[in-house]
């Protein structure tokens, strides 16, 4: 008999919690969280719990397997590594390296995402490599990039806790980042002001000092509103603006014109309450901003990130204990995919492609001459893949059947695909396209690190065997750049692959497994005798000032008509999460959330004769889903949302593919939608 | 510490791993490591968890005064067979003591650490019954607002013996309304609780919201005393509440209430 | 504001006290009707939970009546009844929410006059109280 | 989806005259599942009955509900309805809007109509949750068990075995006939005990499916109605297994001894009513008695009747006097009990003959002592209000008979109650008399109650006649109220096994997980179970978790919503 405490980090949100695996004899048993741990603290949330239940399922994928007409046959590993190699081999002598993209995954290790980069540049010679945090987080790695020179939360999760004041916005931080959430909690009630802005009651703003709904897509109005009390009310850090920052005047300028009284009217939140808000935050020594998809996934969403930094610009708090902007990552490492270069615009450790002295040193250090084209990020790639442009795609664990907006036209672009490669732990709606489909190991069954969402990196420890000849990601990818003929491929485990990413991403130098056996390490770490900064932009910016933006509001892509009556906003709810590959094998969380709903608001609701637990039609322009109804106050009027996590009534065959034009993420958060009873 | 001392098969225990503490089933022959008392992880349910995969074998088992009384609960029960449970006894320390306001913190036999003092009184509980209803209900409803349904207090109860089959999961009893999940799902849990709870704690050391469940215990508990003179915990005891009222003072035509 | 009109739910089981209510029904004893019986079998098949679960929906009393101990139809059934509310009550009391909403009785079948008199009482007992206190929480 | 049809009764004025039975017809079509909802002056009519039966297959009802008077009278009438309109019986439900409703409310018709809603909309939230059940029956072994050789036995084994039916007789003592073996004759017509018994036992034995077990007692009792297995055991230690489909209890009871009362035991010549018996039964008379009734009953303590003794003594004296003219002989007395048209003229027959009835009170009790080789008693007559004083040679106390030592037992083999005197406790004194709760076993004569001979003969017959039902019918059918667990949620704790008062419920396992485990058969439906199970393994069939708590949650939303 052998039973194991394996210590390991969930793999649900961007929290990174830590927990012990109960192994016996290579069977999962259960789960204890790790009291030493300071993000869980000997917590976890119901998915945590439950993160063991869906490892052994009898569901997962257990061989390689070759598309063979309609059907798919069992492959042996070499058989389908080849046939990889061989067609996309074909694709790009024929079109080029930029016909082929490679989707990497942030349910992936750092090690694994750094192999796949390097597979998309070094091996196959594009720099067609995304993930998706195209879908959550694009807008603020370019925001936020643009305002401080770095794209990250700017503080750290234990930090909330001492936050005097919370100000909220495009979170529902306890269903969505329970951990975060339970600070926040504790900071309530020890007496910090919490200000939540959000179309929806959520069980934060429930608690909260402050409970603003604002109308889907007007972050911007209401934020520079903010600003411009701030700046007419002199509330604003003088010392901090001029010595630190760049383009006030303008900026002052631009949210001149923002009175409350404008603000009420394009946003709906009162103009009084709208003041005592932004007293609130610029009055407190610690205030905290903390944000996630509800201020990114708009079709402005950049502008809107850099608009919430502003507001940490105008009153200095950035750089200091509990202050900051804070974006929320939703996967468990969507931070660490973006730091290990799964992004067609960086290298590892956000550097530049297009910059002639960083492609030079990653040829130096990769030994291939490599691309200077900006890639295509996946919501582009998707596009041009429909019209035939892109011919070829190799995906890691990604699902944009379910993920990405308007999935009737990412059907498209997978029917057009000369070939398709997945590899995946279960089949999903994507994979039913893959000519070639590889088994995965899953986070319990592989070493690596995962680098949660204030930048810690956490490991990840093998508790049990792969099912059936299942492999681990990053051996895929090794056998693959070998196969591909590249050199630097062959790595005996993943601490040799952290050690090439250490030496050439400097935010990451000082990392090493090594360390993190015996400490959590957080980046930027530079050498291998520092612990890492907690807090970003301490005493300064890197980029020298911080950057006012000049943000203006606009309206969302698509606006209520006659026919669309009404807003539909889509996001995740507690139990279920993302495309549900994980938790809709995981009776518990099953049980807590089994069927597809839409929340609609009781006052329109009794307008449509809509009762609670009726079968509705949700209906878009792009198409039309049979959910039931979840009739509540909680949510504003003429507003719907519905969570994405069911295929049965898919919300993304509603949403609108509109992209952020800088960031290229899709406008989740708005699209004009009518209901009716089914 | 070592095998021989307890001519076990197995040893759970608290160990310093990859600096963290993690709790530790070790097998005979295994390095015993590190070991560490001063977290207190709810080593029962570490236990429960593992036990039925373990067919055969002795396994010594670092307890304190509230697991051992856990572990009566699961004897009682035939969850867990008593002959191959191997207690080592194990004194709470001050600052353990004072975080669950344990009134009782010596275990019957004490092999480690040095036996201390209880606490007499939960301030909280004091707090509590000396306000009005109306305010002790506002309190809790404050308290149970910042719920996020993790059944952690479940998951981690050495006691809570229904895993996956809890009907707080199920609709029947607790109202679908997302989170929070409303009072119904606090009361019934602590009535299922009433004869079992053994106040160890961890369902408040769990709580992600920091809701003083182990509070709400400790007045159940006191409940229990006073209407049935029964405290949870013990071998032999059967809970008041699968017994008649054969020859019991409440067997009284009057009792209503 | 009209006057409060409390929702009461009650649980009587068919052999005493379900009978009970009937004779009080043959012999035309007039009571407030704010009285909404489930029939059970036995008072002891009662769960305390649908007491919580009621209570916190909203709903302002909740009765369980059952047979007299020793005349329960199952033996020993109410025996048990006897010991689990009186329990449900010191926890609703632990929470705040006044006991006094929880009343368990007994009422023979042939005890018309009594039901009529329990359930009079238990009314004006929670028209007193006023209404349940978790109707206006939002949780 | 359910079908439900919802049938509001006016039961002419009764329910309509103050419920607004058309508004409520309304209401109920607008809850969900409901299909037709209508409203008729006699549902329990002829008519009223094919109205539905013809909505049923109109509509394509699956669920029907009627809302009426109290289910306790017509649900079997409208459930055999459904049946005939083929709907299972148990997709009925009956909801009380006369009893709980128009005849509590007469005078608020608004809140009464209210009321109605509310207790429909409860009743068609459990109608869709309802499920088809079947009876299940079990099978019935033709033999019965009679435990106990006296009177009452006798004469219930008698009844069975002239019917054709195996039964097995067990009697401690090495013969049959109880106390009456050593009574010579009943009162109050002075027939011949031996005649009686001695026919009673010919009768018996010349039936091939009579069985004695004498000299034995039954050591164990295992199983339910129709399933029986009694062990019995004989004085020679060697025991039998008996399988039986029911069991009559009729131990009887023994004659109290007195603990000194009135000098029993320290005075030479005052016996008690059993040893005058044997005496008068050897032709042992004594010259001059005095009887003293309620010897050791109607006191605090004991404070019944023993209903048998006046007759006893009276009849005593009369053959004291018969034998010996002259002798006087006294009944001291605290009230005579000798109900019925026979015994009544033998008292007044005894007063002529000279029997001397004296009334005494427990505050003045009789003196009685020691005077040469006789004996003195001291009585204060009410009538004369004076204190008499008589001196005689025998003094009999009339003592109560009280239950046998070992009832406690037989009680606990048979896991059957006893009340505080020790007797055995009936499932109800008037609707069901002679037979106990625990379905299958019946019960007869003193082990019951005091009784006289003729009710000791009348009880054994009616016990015979009870048994016989489930063993002619061949099977018990079992109303499918039972319990059962659901194996998936069941994690064996035990609650149910604890709660359960027929131990019908078990800890079994099946491949290698631990259950509970229900035997229908035992299961009386009290869903005792139910609430003490934790986590819903065990159901009750109808009255589910779901089915209730869909019914609360009903109540509460109508309930907000009219409070809006």
């Amino acid at each position: 008999m052998s039973v194991k405490h394996v210590l390991t980090t969930c793999p649900y949100c961007g929290c990174g919690c830590n927990f012990f695996l109960q192994v016996v004899d290579n069977k999962l048993v259960g789960i204890v969280p790790d009291k030493t741990d300071e993000i869980g603290q000997g917590k976890l949330c119901i998915k945590g719990y439950n993160a063991h239940v869906f490892v052994q399922h009898p569901d997962r994928l257990t061989h390689p397997l070759i598309r063979e007409g309609s059907q798919m046959r069992k492959a042996t590993w070499d058989g389908a590594l080849d046939k990889i190699v061989s067609e996309i081999k074909r694709i790009v002598a024929k079109h080029g390296p930029d016909s082929v993209a490679v989707f990497a995954s942030a349910k992936c290790t750092n090690e694994e995402n750094y192999l796949m980069q390097k597979l998309a540049r070094a091996a196959i010679g594009t720099n067609n490599i995304d993930h998706c945090a195209r879908l959550c987080h694009a807008s603020t790695v370019a925001g936020l990039v643009y305002s401080f020179g770095s794209g990250a939360m700017t503080n750290s999760i234990p930090e909330f806790e001492n936050a005097n004041c919370l100000l909220v916005t495009g979170s529902n931080t306890l269903e969505t980042h329970p951990m975060i959430g339970a600070r926040m909690l504790h900071a309530i009630y020890s007496g910090a002001k919490a200000i939540v802005v959000d179309p929806r009651e959520t069980p934060l703003s429930r608690v909260a000092h402050m409970s603003l709904h604002q109308k889907p897509g007007t972050d911007i109005a209401w934020i520079n509103g903010i600003a411009r009390v701030i700046i007419e009310e002199n509330l604003y850090d003088k010392e901090f603006v001029e010595t630190k920052t760049a383009q006030f005047e303008g900026f002052k300028k631009v949210v001149s014109s923002y009175t409350p009284e404008k603000v009420e009217e394009i946003s709906g939140i009162p103009k009084d309450k709208l003041i005592e808000a932004a007293r609130l935050y610029a009055n407190s020594d610690r205030a905290m901003i903390a944000y996630a998809m509800g201020i990114t996934q708009h079709s402005n969403g950049t502008e809107t990130v850099k608009s919430l930094a502003n507001l940490a610009l105008l009153t200095g708090h950035i750089g200091k204990e509990s202050t900051g902007v804070n974006p929320l990552r939703g996967q468990n490492n969507v931070q660490g995919a973006c730091d290990a270069g799964s992004l067609p615009n960086f290298y590892p450790g956000y550097q530049g492609v297009a910059a002639a002295e960083m492609k030079a040193k990653f040829e130096k250090a990769w030994g291939r001459t490599l691309s200077d084209k900006v890639g295509l990020p996946m919501t582009v790639a998707l596009q041009l893949a429909a019209e035939g442009k892109l011919k070829a795609l190799i995906s890691f664990g990604e699902n944009p059947m379910m993920s990405d907006a308007d999935i009737t036209h990412v059907e498209e672009a997978f029917k057009h695909l000369e070939f398709f490669a997945a590899a995946d732990i279960f089949h999903t709606e994507t994979t039913k396209f893959a000519d070639v489909l590889l088994p995965a190991a899953c986070y319990a069954e592989k070493d690596g690190t995962f680098t949660n969402t204030d930048r810690k990196v956490r490991r990840v420890r093998k508790a049990v065997d792969a099912p059936g000849e299942a492999w681990p990601d990053w051996k895929i990818a090794c056998e693959l750049g070998k196969r591909f003929g590249a050199p630097g491929f062959d790595f005996k485990s993943p601490a040799e692959i952290m050690d090439e990413f250490a030496s050439v991403a400097p935010i990451y130098a000082g990392i090493s497994f090594d360390r993190l056996e015996k400490e959590v390490l957080t980046w930027p770490c530079t050498a291998k005798d520092q612990p890492g900064s907690r807090i970003l932009h301490v005493g300064g910016f890197k980029i020298g000032r911080g950057q006012f933006a000049l943000s203006q509001h606009a309206p969302p892509a698509e606006e209520t008509s006659e026919e669309y009556p009404l807003i539909l906003s889509t996001g995740r709810n507690l139990f279920q999460y993302h495309t549900g590959t994980m938790t809709r094998k995981s009776p518990k969380l099953e049980r807590e959330a089994p069927e597809p709903y839409v929340e609609i608001n009781s006052g329109d609701a009794k307008a449509l004769g809509i009762s609670e637990g009726d079968r509705v039609r949700v209906t878009t322009r792009r198409g039309s889903i049979a959910p039931m109804a979840r009739v509540t106050e909680r949510i504003s009027k003429g507003v719907l949302f519905i969570p994405f996590h069911y295929a049965e009534a898919a919300a993304n065959m509603l949403t609108n593919p509109a992209l952020d034009a800088t960031a290229k993420i899709p406008e989740y958060k708005v699209c004009a939608a009518k209901v009716e009873k089914a | 510490m070592a095998f021989d001392d307890y001519k076990a098969d197995y040893l759970l225990v608290m160990r310093a791993e990859h600096g963290s503490v993690a709790p530790a089933f070790i097998s005979k022959g295994e390095e015993i490591g590190d070991v560490r008392f001063d977290i207190p992880y709810q080593l029962i349910t570490v236990l429960s968890r593992i036990y039925p995969q373990i067919p055969k074998g002795k396994i010594a088992v670092v307890v304190r005064k509230c697991d051992e009384l856990a572990l009566n609960e699961l004897f009682k029960r035939g969850i867990i067979d008593g002959k191959r449970i191997f207690k080592i006894g194990l004194a709470c320390d001050e600052n353990i003591i004072d975080k669950c306001r344990c009134p009782d913190p010596v275990p019957s036999k004490v092999d480690i650490g040095e036996p201390k003092k209880g606490v007499a009184e939960d301030a909280t509980v004091t707090r509590l019954r000396k306000m009005s209803p109306d305010e002790r209900l506002k309190f809790w409803v404050r308290q149970f607002r910042k719920c996020n349904k993790c059944f952690g207090c479940t998951i981690t109860c050495p006691v809570c013996f229904c895993e996956n089959q809890c009907v707080l999961g199920e609709r029947t009893l607790v109202a679908e309304k997302s989170i929070p999940p409303g009072l119904a799902f606090h009361l019934v849990r602590s009535f299922h609780m009433a004869d079992k709870c053994i106040e160890c704690g961890e369902c408040e050391r769990a709580c992600p919201a920091e809701i003083p469940l182990l509070t709400f215990r400790k007045m159940v508990h006191a409940d229990m005393k006073e209407l049935y003179g029964f405290t949870p915990g013990d071998e032999k005891t059967v809970s008041p509440l699968l017994t008649t009222l054969e020859g019991e003072p409440l067997e009284d035509e009057k009792n209503v209430c | 504001m009209t006057e409060f009109n409390p929702t009461i739910l009650a649980f009587c089981c068919n052999w005493c006290s379900y009978a009970g209510a009937d004779l009080a029904g043959v012999s035309r004893l007039q009571m407030p009707p704010n009285v909404h019986v489930i029939r059970v079998m036995c008072s002891a098949s009662v769960k305390p939970e649908y007491v919580f679960k009621a209570l916190s929906e909203g709903i302002d009393g909740v009765l369980v009546l059952g047979c007299h101990i020793g005349d329960c139809h199952y033996l020993t059934g109410n025996h048990r009844t006897a010991k689990r509310f009186p329990l449900a009550q010191k926890i609703l009391n632990d929470v705040g929410i006044d006991e006094r909403r929880l009343k368990l009785d007994w009422v023979s079948a042939a005890e018309g006059e009594k039901f009529q008199t329990v359930i009079t009482e238990f009314v004006s007992q929670i028209k007193q109280l006023g209404p349940n206190p978790l109707r206006e929480v939002k949780f | 989806m359910p079908r439900i049809g919802v049938f509001i009764c006016h039961c002419g004025h009764n329910i309509a005259s103050t419920v607004d039975v058309e508004k409520v017809a309304e209401f109920a079509k607008t809850l969900p599942n409901v299909v037709v909802a209508a409203h008729n002056m006699y549902s329990c009519s002829e008519e009223g009955l094919g109205a539905i039966r013809k909505s049923i297959e109109e509509n394509k009802l699956d669920r029907v509900i009627v809302a009426a008077c109290t289910p306790r009278t017509h649900e079997p009438l409208f459930r055999r309805n459904c049946e005939r309109a083929g709907v299972n019986k148990y997709l009925f439900e009956f909801v009380n809007i006369r009893e709980h409703v128009s005849w509590i409310h007469a005078k608020e018709p608004e809140a009464a109509t209210e009321k109605a809603k509310m207790l429909v909309a409860m009743g068609v939230a459990k109608a869709a949750l309802l499920e088809p059940q079947e009876e299940s029956e079990s099978s019935v072994i033709p033999v019965a068990v009679v435990i106990g050789g006296g009177i009452s036995g006798l004469a219930a084994m008698s009844a069975l075995v002239s019917q054709g039916i195996e039964t097995h007789l067990i009697e401690k003592e090495k013969q049959l006939g109880g106390i009456l073996k050593d009574i010579a004759v009943i009162g109050p017509e002075m027939k011949s005990t031996k005649e009686l018994l001695d026919k009673m036992i010919k009768e018996i034995k010349c039936s091939p499916k009579a069985h004695f077990h004498l000299s034995s007692r039954m050591t164990d009792m295992q199983g339910f109605v129709g399933n029986f297995e009694v062990t019995i055991t004989g004085d020679d230690k060697c025991s039998v297994k008996v399988k039986a489909g029911a069991i009559i209890v009729a131990t009887g009871g023994r004659e109290w001894t007195p603990k000194g009362e009135f000098g029993f035991g320290k005075i030479p010549g005052i016996i008690t009513q059993l040893e005058l018996e044997k005496r008068l039964a050897k032709g042992d008379v004594p010259d001059n008695a005095v009887f003293i009734q309620c010897v050791g009953s109607r006191i605090p303590g004991r404070d019944f009747c023993s209903r048998f003794c006046c007759n006893a003594s009276i009849k005593n004296a009369l053959r004291i006097i018969e034998a010996k003219p002259n002798a006087q002989v006294t009944i001291l007395h605290r009230d005579i009990m000798s109900y019925g048209t026979t015994a009544e003229r033998v008292y007044r027959d005894a007063a002529e003959k000279g029997v001397r009835f004296m009334r005494y009170g427990l505050d003045s009790l009789p003196k009685i002592e020691k005077r040469g080789d006789g004996l003195s008693v001291e009585v204060f007559d009410e009538t004369l209000d004076d204190v008499i004083g008589m001196s005689i040679d025998t003094i009999v106390l009339a003592v109560p008979m009280v239950p046998i030592e070992n009832v406690k037992d037989v009680a606990t083999q048979l896991k059957v109650p006893v009340d505080k005197l020790g007797f055995f406790l009936e499932a109800h004194v008037k609707l069901r008399p002679i037979e106990f709760a625990t379905e299958g076993i019946f019960i007869c004569g003193t082990a019951r109650w005091p009784s006289q001979v003729s009710e000791c003969i009348a009880q054994g017959l009616g016990a015979a006649a009870k048994a016989s039902i489930p063993i002619r019918k061949g099977k018990v059918v079992i109303e499918p109220i039972t319990s059962s667990c659901n194996i998936e949620k069941c994690i064996a704790c035990g609650n149910c096994v604890a709660a359960c008062p027929y131990q019908a419920i078990e800890i079994v396992e099946t491949d290698g997980k631990r259950h509970a485990f229900v035997t229908e058969a035992k299961c009386k439906g009290c869903g005792n179970c139910v609430a003490a199970c934790n986590n819903d393994a065990m159901q009750q069939k109808g009255f589910t978790t779901t089915q209730l708590s869909a019914m609360i949650d009903a109540l509460v939303k109508n309930a907000m919503e009219a409070s809006q």
